[in-house]
């Protein structure tokens, strides 16, 4: 009898890896470039095996230069080309700010379409690993407050890649922010489709179903959502937890759908919270879900401090599993 | 094949001596501002340094006037020469069009104006191939239309825009390539080859090496011109942009056009040498300087860091040493008599681009002397010169982008929220 | 008999050239930086006459370069110095956005409180005026989500000077946004105290009062709110219209108590929607004003779009007085 | 007085030769990675420029070594050649501490290892002035303790982080500067005149020249030394940063750690020059290159420039030659064993900074060989070394640190959220 191959359950960045790869062999015109990409195959590994198979001229090695790094894939995509910009660490997208939000953002719009861009920045991103203010951040805010360009959070292995193929195959820029601490976290290893798949942006996903408070949220705080809802379940209270993945563009027909049933919203993420996109949900939830809230909708964030080093000072500024569950606890009561 | 690869690796990173600039020349290209003992309105000239006194040459030089036969314009004819007069008129004409309509308050938004300049356009644009590309930026609105205009004047198909194309979006009109989203130069084409510019100064220099990146991966040979004012050079994306294209050896161009004022600021606090070529020594490659009066200086400088990129030896760095002949935008013309000494001006204004050519072309026996004095555009404020001071299909051309641009509708209101985003899907 | 002097009124422009002058005399440790602000006295004239008075080392006319702007101001803060820093137009504070970010932003928070960046950003800010993509940009949102800066938006003459003073003593840097539109903009002139006054930063003022509904917002658009106002009041509504001035710090408590009269809130301001100040404030609203409140929260902004050129496209995407009389009709009669 | 005001004027704004490499050094700088034949694992040979084999020379050389009368060195005693040869081993005992504290996971964040660069720094530190400021990165943290470390070992006063208060930063406890709020190198003091840095690359360059800006409105003199990779010099900030300071003649030097790699990237990827002193030559401002692993000759060239600064000359980039000895931070430390040639790691290691200076001191008679050969850290790597392989001072030194580092608390959970702003007004 011949031996039936095991499935495999992949983590976070293999499947991103493999994204990569085979978006890379199916389309001839896409380039990648990023610091440390091609020879060490990126700090994370991510890109491994990209310049062996593809070539120097196609994974580039570039120079520590964030706003050349995005001005030449403009250039690139102006010319026909799809490009995979990698950030070492998104922190450093600020590095190469107004070439983003001013040329590449904007280019569709101001050229009446006459050049789309084809073009994802991915980079590591996320707290709640002792990284300190410029290896912890989520900045998403920044760009989802200026027009064209789409924002992108996976926090599964199968969205990871999925969403990742689908943001190379979109014709405009996408910020995608990859959680580095899910990389390689063994309890979200799950098997992958054999078979080409994308995840369209701007779907999001109910993770758990229930009925007594929408809890919102993207990248690792939709885990500490579940654990939250874990133990409200211990209480008797039925939370539901969608994770949004798309943040823009934003999948309002299933919040909207999901608060129609709960009544109760709460929005969670770990960015600073003036300004952030927790307030921004929370905004829309009011225009689009007011008749269905039975308490007001709030957030849970950051607190409006950078992100220090220490773990007790950064486990002090990040929302906590308890400070979600506290305040869906005194949403579900009110 | 006469360059052996030794040349090529002999003469690849060091600024090179590859043009002469005659020593009457460097004379010529040297304005007062950039000195302390003539500052304008600088008021402590402590903070200038002392030292530009010493001046670097411009560039390496023999020491003796090149022979003509080495450069590009030797394969120039009679023709050419001719044409290139024609085409700064018309760059002249369109400049100075634009100034009276703003001033009878027929246009919204700021000219740049590029009267004084046009030597660096057209020069620069001349030997382009169709398929090359260019970066230009807020003073140099005609490249817009001058680009591959050697294709044919009325040819609609050229790589290039058309007067047309390029009224309707100075008028502020839907039928503009921008469809009046974005202000006067920040206009281009994908088709064309013309990058479209933001307002942040020396931000499509990584674009510019991009396309040609990309262009490389397609096994193209084209070249990328950007154009930058001297001030602009001290922004970190330009560092990042040459300092890339060097690293992969791009064919990216990039002329400097020193006018000797960023705005109200001269060039001493912009930069602490008097040569802005110089930028290029940091960055090991070919720095030169070229006199931005003269049309065919320019042309030469361009064609040899055309060849040199087309070579696959990299990029370089053209200093067009030129004037500023008003002020920042046509809102700065007041001021700038101010802020700028009278002899100053009058010194910068008084090597007419123009007028040099008709004079090559006088000496050369391509003109009559009769024929040179018919239109007398040269060193003519917008509000003296007339129609008559230009060759007739000059006022012609640009007319007929006019009264397309008058005739054409402004964009409806709900355009105004399209295309934020691209809608299909690759 | 003597000439009795005749009070002047002046316009914002002149008033925000008093704070300048006024601060530099008193302040000897105050020093000037910007493209065009010496020899020239900037674009718009705002630093006339300083480099004259105080000389080219206290006035300093920077090369183009906003991240070098902003870092040698920090390293000036950090010995000692005050900095008011102009960009020319705000839209170019991109060029320097790392700089703010990451090294002045968090420069009190990282060192512990070991160094404070008394500097202030100031420059020409907003749209409606035909400045297209690159000079109408009201990118607040950008620095709201940056702890570490506090954001001031003036819409009166008294308030710029007495807002630029306050932010010239604060210990903080200080993004400060002038409407260039009200620069000389004859309707809102004023008298201005003989004497040294500042506006505290953090406190809101009522422009208007009313009791059917609380309209917040700042800048040019507080003149739109009480046009719309006027136009509600015409429908026998009365609108209480209150003017931020400062966004962060913010007065919560002018707002609540506004509120707590009215039973409605919307907030208008410029800027695009999403991640906006406008959703901001709405969540603050929901969080700490949701009893108060018999219609749900809203914003009028503008649209997720760049600012356009052609006059059209450009009151296409940002808010008119009609839009903000017809939402806060809807609210008040909700 | 020995200096005319026409001798600064004439070495001012060009790439100069104040100081001399002699042909072997020049060799001893060069490391294979910069070549094409010898790339590592990197796969496509056209990416890389031809012409780095074309090496421009280290520094203009006059053919013969410098006689020591003219070097700054010359004014060293025994004492202080002994004194560099203890901080050496100061710094070289602190990483490899580290490293060993890491392995056994005692300690949070990334090491940066300074091994096999300490002469950069040693030598750098030895001269200034105590009022002078230093802006220190990631590979520099032996600096903030070496500081003014010649007013006393012990002295806690001297304007330089105690090693108490170092080793309680990298313990992440609350009696660190930072008070464990941010990592690593980024730290620093107000009072003791270091620039806290950020992450950014290059990103402290601007503040460097804002200090020193400050300073010179006060009527001070003190100069600013920072430090950067060769990597970081990409960044568009440091062009920015350099060009302010060139135009304003701000005695800011900089000093480039070219330790031949950036992360995973070699220098010819990152510049299009093979010394990266060359990049001086762009602003006009001298463009020096040390031996990085001969503390002396680091010394010879930073008070050179240091004294050029003083003298209102303007600023200066040091390019210092060196080797990265393990991966760039530890968890690097197995992938980069792969990614560089052995040959080439074995090669750039040879040179070990501590050998060197003994040598030195050996052949100057302060040393005896006996003692020379008392303490053998050099060339150990830290899992080979122990503490007897250094002087008993350096041990207890750092012990003390880490002692005091250990028995200190973490920072209490509230302070999270403290000083975001500051509160008193001015
Ligand atoms: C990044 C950025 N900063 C500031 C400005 C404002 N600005 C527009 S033009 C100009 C002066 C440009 O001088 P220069 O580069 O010499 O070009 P010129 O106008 O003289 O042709 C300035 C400061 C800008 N457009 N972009
Ligand atoms: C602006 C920025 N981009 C990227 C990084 C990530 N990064 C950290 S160190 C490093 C390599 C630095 O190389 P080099 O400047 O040569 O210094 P070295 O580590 O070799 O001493 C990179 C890319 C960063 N810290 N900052
Ligand atoms: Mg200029
Ligand atoms: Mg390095």
């Amino acid at each position: 009898m011949a031996a039936v191959a095991q499935p495999t359950k992949k983590n976070y960045i293999t499947a991103l890896k493999e994204a990569l790869m085979e978006e890379m062999s199916r389309n001839n015109d896409m380039v990648c470039i990023g610091e440390d990409i091609g020879i060490l195959g990126s700090a994370f590994g991510t890109t491994e095996g990209l310049q062996e198979k593809f070539g120097a001229s196609r994974v580039i090695d570039a120079p520590i230069s964030e706003a050349a790094i995005v001005g030449t894939s403009v250039g690139m995509a102006l010319n026909g080309k799809t490009v995979m910009i990698e950030m070492q660490f998104i922190d450093f997208i600020s590095c190469g700010f107004d070439q983003i939000v001013n040329m590449m953002a904007t280019y569709h719009y101001r050229t009446a379409g006459d050049a789309s861009m084809p073009i994802v920045i991915r980079g590591p991103a996320g707290a709640y690993s002792g990284g300190a203010l410029y290896h912890s951040q989520m900045n998403e805010s920044w760009f989802l407050n200026s027009p064209g360009l789409k924002v992108v959070c996976p926090s599964t292995p199968y969205d990871a890649k999925g969403l990742l193929k689908a943001a190379l195959r979109d014709p405009n820029p996408v910020i995608f922010y990859e959680i580095k601490n899910l990389y390689r976290l063994p309890k979200i290893e799950e098997e992958l489709p054999e078979e080409d798949y994308i995840v369209p942006l701007g779907e999001a996903k109910i993770r758990r179903e229930g009925k007594d408070i929408t809890i919102a949220s993207y990248g690792q705080n939709v885990y500490h959502c579940l654990d939250a809802a874990a133990h409200l379940e211990k209480q008797g209270y039925e939370a539901e937890v969608i994770d949004l993945r798309s943040l823009n563009p934003l999948d309002e027909k299933t919040l909207v759908e999901s608060v129609a049933k709960t009544n109760r919203f709460l929005m969670v993420n770990e960015a600073p919270k003036t300004c952030g996109f927790a307030g921004d949900v929370v905004a829309r939830m009011s225009d689009i879900a007011f008749e269905y809230l039975d308490a007001p909708p709030l957030r849970i964030t950051r607190m409006d401090t950078p992100v220090p080093w220490a773990k007790s000072l950064e486990t002090h500024v990040l929302p906590s599993v308890k400070d979600i569950a506290d305040t869906a606890h005194k949403l579900i009561t009110y | 094949m006469s360059r052996s690869v030794s040349d090529g690796l002999a003469i690849s990173h060091r600024p090179l001596a590859i043009s002469l600039c005659p020593e009457t020349l460097n004379q010529a290209l040297t304005f007062p501002c950039g000195k302390p003992e003539n500052q304008g309105t600088i008021l402590n000239p402590q903070a200038i340094s002392g030292d530009i006194l010493a001046s670097t040459p411009a560039t390496k030089t023999n020491g003796k006037a090149d022979s003509e036969g080495s450069l590009a314009r030797a394969h120039l004819t009679k023709d050419d020469y001719l044409e290139l007069l024609k085409q700064l008129y018309l760059a002249r004409y369109f400049d100075i069009r634009l100034a009276k309509e703003k001033r009878r308050g027929r246009l919204t938004g700021t000219l740049y104006s590029s009267h004084n300049q046009e030597a660096i356009l057209v020069g620069s644009l001349y030997g382009l191939r169709p398929n090359d590309w260019i970066s230009p930026i807020h003073r140099d609105m005609p490249a817009f239309f001058l680009k591959d205009i050697r294709a044919g004047w009325d040819n609609n198909d050229r790589m290039g825009l058309t007067i047309e194309e390029l009224c309707a979006q100075v008028w502020c009109k839907v039928t503009s390539p921008s469809r009046a989203r974005d202000n006067w130069s920040h206009i281009g084409s994908k088709a064309k080859h013309i990058i479209h510019s933001t307002s942040m100064l020396a931000g499509t220099i990584p674009a510019a090496a991009g396309v040609v990146y990309a262009d490389r991966l397609n096994g193209g040979d084209a070249v990328v011109l950007t154009y930058n004012g001297e001030g602009s050079t001290a922004q970190g994306v330009f560092h990042e942009a040459i300092n890339f294209a060097a690293v992969h050896k791009l064919p990216v161009i990039t002329i400097i056009e020193n006018n000797h004022w960023a705005y109200g600021t001269p060039n001493h606090l912009e930069y602490s040498l008097p040569d802005f070529a110089r930028r290029a020594d940091g960055y090991g490659i070919p720095g030169l300087i070229a006199d931005g009066q003269d049309v065919l200086d320019v042309y030469d400088k361009v064609m040899e860091c055309v060849e040199y990129a087309r070579a696959g030896k990299g990029p370089s760095i053209i200093e067009c040493k030129t004037y500023r002949s008003y002020g920042h935008g046509d809102h700065d013309d007041d001021r700038a008599a101010k802020y700028r000494p009278q002899e100053e001006i009058e010194m910068g204004r008084s090597r007419d681009p123009i007028a040099i050519m008709k004079g090559i072309c006088v000496e050369k026996g391509y003109l009559s002397q009769a024929d040179a004095d018919k239109y007398k555009a040269e060193r003519k404020h917008a509000t003296e010169a007339s129609d008559e001071d230009f060759p007739p299909e000059v006022v012609e051309y640009v007319k007929r982008g006019v009264e397309f641009a008058v005739q054409s509708p402004a964009p409806e209101a709900h355009e105004g929220s399209m295309w934020v985003f691209a809608e299909e899907t690759k």
